[in-house]
């Protein structure tokens, strides 16, 4: 994310936000994307563009879809008269193929928002990720389903 | 709190909230809002940074020590209530100005840089107060 | 049909409701802290979600509803940061998970607690 | 019945559903027992409050308490993680972290 | 290409006449006060400059306060409602002899303590915001002074409180966080205090314009008025540091630099009495009467009770802390005592120790420095090795007891005629006001005990407590710092003393300042609500 | 319904008070939000409560087409927010400082200021 | 505009003067009595007289104080010849004086008013008429010499300067006394002379002794002090005017108002404790801390006398009834028993002459007392009598202490041979003191017993007691004039020589003068009584001074018998002194310890006082806040009947209508219900993060109420700093690690508790009331109807916030800012202090 990226993107997001795309609105959202890349100014530098519109379209897709399932699994969870049985929790260490910051930090959200998995932190060699789930059955097929699904989507993406 | 994740998360957070923070007190004179509630919000964003980042590259980042921030918020404000003198009117009397820029007409106002100072104020403060709190080393005294 | 959006938006609403008053139920009958993290975050964001697009469905103004999705993207940001904030924070604390928890050996850089 | 009775309706009920929802986040945090558990309750309480004022929005037509949610969001995640960094302060202790959960 | 604001006017809401120039002393001296404090932190490259930057803002103030107060004295009182809106709807600010007058005082001690500060501060304390806490002090105490609205006044109030929290934690000693504990809670409680009864003012009443209140108060419940007042009188009996809410003063005025110690004897109880003053006298005046038992006890106990705390200390600026309290059992006695002479009294006292007791604490700051301790027990020696603290020491004290001709005797004479007035009168206030002249004279007393106690210990006992009369104390020496707060103290000492001599613009303004309070006409008129009965 | 919120006022300055008694400064501060909490109700209610309706003229209004909430007790109580924010936040840091330099956190600890054992004034001249 | 002057003389044959201030006379009529007063305007003052009443009165008033701010100074300059400079200035004021002897003698006076708080209606107005001009030429023809012998007796001392400071301006503030009309001149000079005599008495000040002294003294007479004031008040209370001349003129009307009885009491207890009546005389004796010349100016014509000068002045307005000649005469007879006896108790010389001062006082305040044409004239006698044996004495003392380095006269003997001319001065005072014929100390007694001739048994009680009074001041005398210097030489600390001249000076021209006016019957009688008396009795008085010894007049045999004890006393002194001292030990205790316990057991009461209601305990401090508060809710609702609108039959269908359940939606119940959970969760959580989280809680269903009920903005700022409230809260607690418990005891939770529910249904039930009533809301209506059209906002609360009562917003800001700058001191020195904590050890 560049910071012409950055100013753009705010400043459309300000005109859509004050609900007014008139042109003075735009350069204002632009003077504010401005300033807020020059606060941010540190972090920016060193940032990869973002590419590859389809990709990141369908990992959204993926995620929405995901995230309703996830929400609707741990909803009937909750409700079940039985849960103590249900519930089988465990922290399984998840080997990671992804080094940026941006990637790790993408998929570590994105498993906490999808069913029955949560990240906790990144390993300090940044190898690992560990996730805590709420019923594993199958260690492997729990992280075969991460490194398989979104980790791979995340790499296509930043690529 | 200095991990990966959140460091990494934390510009888009701050600069979110920081825009949030403007549009709330630009329109506070018609919609909720105003000057104090943007200025929480922005300061906020200023702690955010801190504890993503630590509180030296949060200074580093803001530039200006955040109380001349303030103190310009205050300066700013008791200005725009002092103009009224040239309009023989008395202290905070509000003036406005219609700017016509052919596409929109932009209504420039005393209140508006009243409220202004007073995000300036809030802003300036609460992000010193809070950068200070992070500076502090912390540990108590034995 | 006139007013669709607000029957959509109002069942969006009762959705989103009805997921955020499941995830205060999860909370509440869960039976660890790890694993009532995933009902907060998990029924948290998709019952406040529907609800902010339940506003900006019922709003009738983009802007607003340009908003509300700002709102929500905002909360699928934040609460999984959050949850992933709170989790390493309570197990580097040692707050362990409920017994039957099966574990693989965390290695946490517990040297990153100081306040700062 | 009449979009505007459909809305009125179903807001009361989410209104409820959130008030019941408030009131549970409430009960975890005074019941615990730990710590952590309390944070994660308050979490939800924003989250919960921010829905309120979304349903409130609905219900009164007010969009513009949109962006009062929306800031509760913000702040809520800020609290959080204040929070957690408490949590984390507190920990090393782990016969602390056991009293202060009241057990 | 600009238009003005009126598109649609609406003749009952905004003033069409136009404000001249000179009406704006009355706005100023907030607004600079406030704008000044607030570039003081522009300053911040540049530390040196915050000295004179902020004694050049307090002169500006000086001046039109000068100004402010030539026209109320020549022309009655002075009004400014904020934003061309007419009473009660915009915020009023208005002055009275006594406001504008109390306002000039605090400018002046403000100017003196300012430089006075000096003594004890060096190059490490550059940067810690010292004078712009200061101003920021001065604008609250100034804009308390000069407001007409009661939510004003308590922003004032809030104003003045936050400033004095930084000034008395400056430093940080552990002993100044235990007071400020203590002040803070209490001052704040204080604060909170007045604002619920706003909320039940403004229930009942449904405005907030001083002037307006007098004249849709009597048609209130009068039990309502009165549990309204009574909590008025409770929180700026609270801030006055009236028995029995007076405890935070003690605790908390020993601990601060010296010169913040003067400027909170001068100004902060002061503001607290003036709104008791304000408030009850002027505003409610039939609540006051309700409350008249209640007032006269109060005024009793302060007034016996303070000086045997100054007499029973050992800690120099403690000591005269409990005279501080002594001054405000004066000002109730006159606010108990409804007729001119007690209202002009309380007034005048209220000017009186303003200045006297910056002084009293300026003076005991050089005596710490030289003696290097706080202990009056430690003390000795100050007679002979200095005239000058001897003679400011002394005559400071006999002001505060009240000996003439010091400043101290005028509002103490008013007073005790007041008292003898109501007294003679053979109405059912006979006993009350017998009682509180008999207060005010054994507070005398007692007051002289206390200093003149202070006085042999400290001036006249060659050594420390104990030593025989022969160990003299060896002091030390004033550097050219010491000798600016000394030439400072002198400088005040002067107008309390020539204010003394030559009593009669205050007790000529003190009169009318009273006439005003007790007939609030030319107050009602000032603000242009005159004429508008409900 | 004004009733009820004034009932609840009454239950919020009870809850300060009772904190604010209570010689743990960090309690104290709790008391002293729940009192100022309390007393912002109580200017609400005292400017008479009225149910949804903002004090928000509508776009292209002059004037609210209906009866709208008070609004000056809210702006009143929005500065008395903020200040009381300001102080709340003082008193917080302070509690804190306080209790690095005085390791002490109950007020009866505290007792610097005015020492417990008071030298006793001379007998003296 | 500088202060108007008013000039007033009279005998100058202008118009009779009425009082301007008489006719809004507050008592009864009053009736005139008072000597012939002519008011003159200053244009005609200053044709007839010139300048000069107006220059030397106020040269007389003014010229004292100027020397004492220049006296050090002068002294730094001139050094041993400073006292011979300064004490022109009395002299000159002497000679001023002098100048109106002629005027006064002829029965006129001057008045001299000088406006001062024109505002008030307060002159500092002077009249100058018999009483005034004695007192004020003895004050100042004394004050002359005492400036001239301490000159002397404090050369070389560290602080002489200041000395003549203190010592003229006392000596001012005692003319000014004299000579002021206004009451409260008289108070002010009166004030002047307790403060200026402290700073004379402590002028020893290294010794406990002398402070104590000074303090004892200072104490004492401001409580007289205190005394006059109120009486002064009240008095102008009562006759609407300050000046004495006019309030004398008015007469006795006082005598019958009510109040008389106060008025009395205040301006006896006034003079009383200056002129140091028995039992509030300890402060007297005591004052011998201060150098000999202050004791010989305080003892003579200066300080106590003061008391003296009061009740003579005030004798036309209180004098002449029973109580007053009962109080007088009593009081006065017991100091002149006790004071003689005193003296004779000693063997200090200073403590001797001390004690015969009380008992001269209390002869004065006898002869007032008694009041008849004969025993105000014996009064002013012997007024100027004492004041010049007894200044003489104090010097010849001061002398032999000076030159001998001791005063006890058990060890002094002999000295007449080395210091002849001191005994001369000493032999012709104690004479006079003495009473002898050919010393105006005669003429004083002769009158004093021609007072009480010829009376009923009170009167011959009185004689009793003057006969037996002055008897022993006349054996006093004695032993003060024989045992130091004659009979044997007895060795002492320092090699007696004679003193110099500066200080021999004032007892022979002292005592040569009591001679002089011995030998004058005429001149006394003219010059002192007569004058004095008009003043005093406010009628002519004529005396009868004679040197004719007369056989058959019984006052020959008085004074004979006199003598004779006062020979008796004197042979007997050393026996009577033993069984005094006996009595004395017997007694155990006096007047002058209890004034120790009471000033310590004041010291010890405050201490006590004090540390109960500041103990420091912040919680404690508290409870009395809300107690406060409590009272302050429920007093006036109950007293006034403020509850009765909830007992109102017809309105309790509405009541129950306002507070029916009803009233609240579901949800809105929701809202309150989290808000009241969080309260009772904050109340009851065991740990302070739970209290926080709790506290949260409540705020944000604080919030959701606003919300509810119309008001977005304050839900919104409510939530915001709600939220920002934990955070801090947090971010602190963070670094804390805190005891949990509530620490309260259970009587204290219960205390506390019921004291919360005090104030919380204080609050709610006065709410309540205050919501019984209709709001007037005329100012939101003006603000909706402006807000748009005229301020340009639609969100009113925002537009009322920036615009309406933007002033407000811009304190408040303020407040944000000031928080800001407190919260960084307190961060900031932490810095600074462990910096320093670091590099210490
Ligand atoms: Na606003
Ligand atoms: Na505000």
């Amino acid at each position: 994310m560049n910071t012409a990226l950055l100013v753009l993107i705010l400043a459309l997001l300000w005109a859509g936000t004050t609900g007014s795309f008139s042109g003075l609105n735009l350069l204002f959202g632009g003077l504010l994307g401005l300033a807020a890349a020059f606060l941010l100014r540190d972090s920016l530098s060193s940032r990869r563009g973002l590419r590859r519109m389809g990709r990141i379209i369908r990992l959204l897709g993926l995620f929405l879809y995901e995230l309703m399932a996830s929400a609707v699994r741990v909803a009937l969870v909750v409700i079940r008269p039985d849960l103590k049985a249900v519930v089988r929790p465990a922290i399984v260490a998840v080997p990671l193929s992804v080094t940026s910051d941006a990637e790790i930090t993408l998929l570590a959200n994105l498993i906490t928002l999808t069913p029955g998995t949560l990240s906790i932190d990144v390993s300090p060699d940044r190898k690992h990720l560990y996730v805590h789930a709420l019923t594993m059955d199958d260690r492997e097929a729990l992280i075969a389903d991460i490194v398989n699904g979104f980790e791979k989507q995340v790499k296509a993406v930043f690529e | 709190m200095n991990t990966v994740i959140f460091r990494t998360l934390a510009p888009v957070i701050v600069a979110t909230m920081l825009v949030f923070s403007v549009y709330v007190c630009l329109r506070g004179h018609n919609e909720p809002g105003g000057g104090f509630i943007g200025g929480l919000i922005g300061a906020a964003s200023i702690g955010v940074l801190g504890m993503a980042w630590g509180a030296e590259a949060a200074k580093r980042a803001l530039k200006i020590d955040p109380m001349v921030l303030a103190g310009c918020g205050v300066v700013l404000a008791g200005a725009s209530g002092l103009l009224s003198v040239f309009i023989g009117a008395p202290f905070m009397t509000s003036i406005w100005l219609y700017l016509d820029l052919g596409e929109t007409v932009l209504p420039i106002s005393t209140p508006l840089f009243f409220d202004l100072g007073v995000y300036l104020v809030v802003f300036g403060t609460l992000s010193a107060i809070a950068l200070a709190l992070e500076g502090d080393d912390g540990e108590e005294t034995p | 049909m006139a007013g669709l959006e607000l029957y959509i938006g109002g069942t969006v609403l009762l959705l989103g409701a009805a997921f955020t008053l499941l995830a205060s139920v999860g909370v509440i009958r869960l039976p660890d802290l790890y694993t009532r993290m995933h009902a907060a975050s998990k029924a948290g964001a998709v019952g406040g979600g529907l609800i902010l697009l339940a506003v900006a469905l019922v709003g009738q103004d983009s802007a607003v509803a340009l908003r509300a999705i700002i709102g929500i993207v905002f909360l699928l940001l934040t609460t999984p940061l959050g949850a992933h904030l709170l989790a390493r924070a309570s197990y580097i604390s040692g707050y362990r998970p409920d017994g039957a928890t099966r574990s693989d050996k965390l290695d946490l850089n517990s040297g990153q607690n100081s306040a700062t | 019945m009449s979009p505007e009775q459909f809305i009125d309706v179903t807001s009361l009920i989410a209104l409820v559903l959130l008030g019941l929802a408030l009131l549970l986040s409430m009960v975890r945090i005074v019941i615990g027992p730990t710590l952590a558990d309390r944070v994660l309750a308050l979490d939800l309480l924003t989250v919960v409050a921010m829905g309120f004022i979304g349903a409130v929005a609905v219900r009164t037509g007010i969009s513009l308490y949109l962006d009062i949610a929306i800031a509760v969001a913000l702040l809520g995640f800020l609290a959080t993680v204040a929070l957690a960094r408490y949590i984390l302060s507190r920990g090393a202790r782990a016969e602390e972290a056991f009293r202060d959960g009241g057990a | 290409m600009a238009a003005s604001s009126s598109d649609v006017t609406l003749p009952v809401a905004m003033i069409e006449t136009a404000t001249p120039l000179l009406a704006w002393t009355i706005v100023l001296p907030v607004a600079l006060a406030l704008m000044g404090a607030a570039s003081l932190l522009l300053l911040r490259r540049w530390p040196r400059a915050t000295l004179p930057a902020a004694v050049i803002v307090v002169l500006a103030i000086l001046v039109c306060e000068a100004a402010l107060l030539w026209q109320v004295y020549t022309g009655g009182p002075v009004s400014m409602t904020m934003g061309k809106w007419l009473p009660p709807f915009g915020i009023s600010l208005t002055a009275d002899l006594f406001g504008a007058g109390f306002a000039l005082a605090a400018a002046l001690v403000t100017l003196v303590v300012l430089i006075y500060a000096e003594t004890d501060r060096d190059e490490s304390d550059r940067g810690d915001n010292f004078h712009a806490m200061v101003l920021l002090l001065l604008a609250g105490v100034t804009g308390a002074f000069l407001t007409g609205d009661l939510f004003n006044l308590y922003v004032w109030f809030e104003v003045t409180l936050i400033a004095s929290f930084g000034l008395l934690v400056l430093g940080g000693r552990p002993v100044q966080l235990d007071a400020a504990v203590k002040y803070g809670f209490l001052n704040f409680l204080a604060t909170t205090l007045f604002l619920l009864s706003l909320g039940l003012l403004y229930g009942l009443l449904g405005t907030l314009n001083m002037a307006d209140i007098m004249r849709v108060a009597p048609q209130a419940s009068p039990a309502a008025m009165t549990g309204v007042a009574a909590l008025l009188l409770l929180a700026f009996g609270m801030k006055a540091a009236a028995f029995p809410l007076n405890a935070w003063l003690p605790a908390s005025y020993h601990v601060p630099p010296v010169a913040v110690s003067a400027l909170f004897a001068s100004l902060l109880t002061k503001v607290g009495a003036y709104a008791l003053l304000r408030t009850l006298v002027a505003v409610l005046p039939g609540s006051r009467d309700v409350l008249e038992p209640v007032l006269v006890l109060l005024a009793i106990l302060t007034l016996v009770l303070a000086p045997l705390g100054a007499i029973a200390e050992t800690h120099l600026r403690r000591a005269i802390g409990f005279l501080v309290i002594g001054g405000i059992g004066a000002v109730l006695a006159g606010i108990a005592l409804p007729n001119a002479s007690g209202v002009a009294g309380a007034g005048l006292y209220v000017f009186h120790a303003m200045l006297t007791m910056a002084v009293l604490y300026m003076v005991a700051g050089l005596i710490e420095k030289r003696s290097g301790s706080f202990d009056t027990r430690q003390m000795g020696g100050f007679y002979a090795a200095s005239t000058p603290l001897s003679i400011l020491f002394l005559g400071a004290v006999l002001a505060t007891a009240g000996v003439p001709p010091f400043l101290g005797f005028w509002p103490k004479l008013l007073l005790l005629q007041a008292g003898a007035e109501q007294g003679v009168s053979g109405s059912a206030d006979t006993w009350m006001a017998t009682a509180l002249v008999v207060a005010l004279l054994v507070n005398a007393v007692l007051t002289l005990i206390a200093g003149t106690r202070l006085w042999a210990h400290i001036f006249w006992r060659q050594g420390n407590e104990g030593a025989s009369e022969h160990d003299a104390l060896a002091l030390l020496p004033l550097d050219r710092r010491g000798r600016l707060g000394l030439a400072m103290s002198v400088a005040l000492a002067l107008v309390v003393g020539a204010a003394g001599l030559w009593p009669n613009p205050m007790m000529a303004g003190a009169r009318d300042g009273a006439s005003d309070m007790l007939n609030p006409a030319r107050y009602v008129a000032a603000t242009g609500l005159a004429g508008d009965e409900p | 319904m004004d009733y009820i919120l004034a009932a609840l006022v009454g239950l919020f300055i009870t809850a300060g008070v009772y904190l604010l008694l209570s010689r743990s400064v960090i309690r104290m501060l709790l008391g002293m939000t729940i009192f100022g909490n309390g007393v912002n109700l109580l200017i609400f209610t005292a400017g008479r409560v009225m149910r949804e309706i903002p004090p928000i003229v509508p776009p292209g209004l002059d004037t609210p087409d209906g009866a709208i909430a008070n609004p000056l007790p809210q702006a009143l109580i929005l500065t008395a927010i903020v200040i009381g924010f300001s102080m709340f936040a003082f008193l917080l840091v302070l509690a804190f400082r306080a209790y690095q330099s005085l390791d002490a956190d109950n007020t009866d600890a505290m007792r610097l200021a005015e020492p417990e054992r008071a030298p006793q004034p001379p007998l003296s001249y | 505009m500088g202060p108007q002057s008013r000039w007033a003389a009279s005998g100058f044959g202008w118009h009779n003067g009425q009082f301007p201030q008489k006719s809004a006379l507050a008592s009864p009529v009053l009736l005139e009595r008072g000597a012939p007063f002519v008011k003159v305007r200053l244009g005609i003052v200053a044709k007839g007289l010139g300048l000069d009443t107006q220059t030397s009165i106020a040269l007389a008033a003014l010229a004292p104080f100027v020397a004492a701010v220049l006296a050090p100074a002068i002294h730094h300059l001139l050094g041993r010849l400073s006292g011979y400079v300064l004490a022109l200035v009395p002299l000159g004021i002497f000679y001023v004086l002098l100048g109106f002897v002629d005027t006064i003698a002829a029965g006129n006076s001057v008045s001299v008013a000088i406006g001062w708080v024109p505002a008030y209606g307060l002159d500092l107005s002077f009249h100058l008429d018999g009483l005034s001009l004695v007192f004020a030429l003895t004050i100042s023809g004394i004050g002359a010499l005492i400036v001239l012998y301490s000159g002397a007796y404090l050369a070389g001392h560290r602080h002489q300067g200041r000395f003549f400071a203190f010592i003229l301006a006392f000596m001012g503030a005692m003319l000014g006394l004299v000579l002021a009309d206004s009451l409260l001149a008289l108070f002010l000079f009166w004030e002047l002379t307790s403060v200026t005599s402290f700073l004379l008495i402590g002028f020893d000040h290294a010794r406990q002794a002398a402070r104590r002294a000074a303090i004892q003294a200072l104490v004492i007479t401001n409580i007289g002090g205190m005394a006059l004031l109120a009486g002064a008040v009240l008095v102008h209370q009562l006759t609407g005017s300050w000046e004495m001349s006019a309030v004398r003129a008015m007469g006795q009307g006082l005598q019958e108002h009510a109040l008389y009885g106060v008025v009395l009491a205040l301006f006896v207890v006034a003079a009383f404790t200056k002129s140091a009546q028995v039992p509030l005389h300890f402060w007297l004796p005591n004052a011998m801390e201060a150098p000999t010349p202050v004791s010989a100016f305080l003892h003579s014509a200066t300080m106590v006398q003061a008391g003296v000068y009061l009740l003579a002045r005030m004798t036309p307005v209180l004098g002449g009834t029973t109580v007053w000649t009962m109080l007088l005469v009593g009081f006065g007879a017991v100091t002149l028993l006790w004071g003689a006896l005193a003296a004779i108790k000693q063997t200090d010389l200073k403590q001797m002459l001390a004690q015969t001062t009380l008992a001269s006082l209390g002869l004065l305040v006898l002869l007032i007392g008694l009041g008849s044409t004969y025993a105000i004239a014996a009064m002013m006698i012997y007024f100027v009598a004492h004041a010049l044996y007894k200044a003489a004495l104090f010097m010849v003392v001061g002398a032999i202490d000076h030159e001998t380095g001791t005063r006890d006269i058990t060890a002094l003997g002999g000295l007449a041979d080395k210091m002849p001319v001191s005994f001369i001065g000493a032999a012709l005072a104690a004479l006079s003191m003495v009473g002898l014929p050919l010393t105006v100390g005669y003429f004083a007694k002769e009158e004093m017993y021609l007072g009480v001739m010829g009376g009923d048994w009170q009167l011959i009680a009185t004689l009793v007691v003057l006969v037996a009074g002055n008897a022993l001041l006349a054996g006093v005398a004695l032993l003060v004039m024989i045992r130091p210097f004659l009979g044997e030489t007895v060795p002492t600390p320092k090699s007696a020589h004679e003193a110099p001249v500066a200080m021999l000076a004032g007892p022979i021209l002292l005592g040569g003068l009591g001679v002089v006016a011995g030998v004058m019957p005429d001149g006394v009688g003219v010059l002192v009584a007569e004058p004095g008396g008009a003043a005093i009795l406010g009628e002519t008085v004529k005396t009868h001074l004679t040197l004719v010894l007369d056989i058959a007049s019984p006052l020959l045999w008085l004074s004979a018998l006199t003598w004779a004890l006062g020979i008796l006393v004197y042979r007997q002194a050393d026996t009577m002194r033993t069984l005094l001292r006996r009595v004395d030990h017997k007694l155990g205790w006096n007047a002058d310890k209890v004034f120790d316990a009471a000033m310590f057991g004041l010291i010890r009461f405050a201490g006590a006082v004090t540390r109960v209601l500041h103990h420091g305990r912040l919680e404690l401090y508290l409870v009395a806040v809300f107690a406060a508060m409590g009272l302050a809710l429920f007093v006036p609702m109950l007293t006034l009947n403020g509850l009765a609108w909830m007992s109102l039959p017809e309105e309790l269908g509405q009541w129950s209508n306002k507070v029916g359940l009803g009233s609240l939606r579901i949800y809105e119940w929701g809202v309150v219900v989290l808000a009241v959970a969080g309260l009772v969760a904050v109340l009851l959580s065991r740990t302070r993060l739970v209290a926080i989280l709790s506290l949260g809680v409540q705020g944000a269903a604080l919030a959701l109420i606003f919300l509810l009920f119309g008001a977005p903005d304050l839900a919104f700022t409510q939530l915001m700093v709600e939220v920002l409230a934990v955070v801090i809260l947090t971010f602190v607690m963070t670094r804390l690690r805190l005891d949990d418990r509530d620490p309260r005891p259970f009587e204290d939770l219960a205390r506390d508790g019921m004291l919360a529910l005090f104030c919380g249904l204080g609050v709610a039930l006065l709410l309540m009331q205050v919501l019984s009533g209709t709001l007037d809301t005329r100012l939101s209506d003006l603000f909706t109807a402006t807000s748009v059209p005229i301020a340009h906002g639609h969100n009113i609360v925002n537009v009322i916030l920036v615009d309406y009562r933007g002033f407000d917003t811009l304190g408040e800001i303020s407040v944000v800012m000031g928080a800001g700058l407190a919260i960084l001191a307190l961060l900031r020195r932490r810095k600074k202090v462990d910096a320093a904590g670091k590099a210490a050890p």
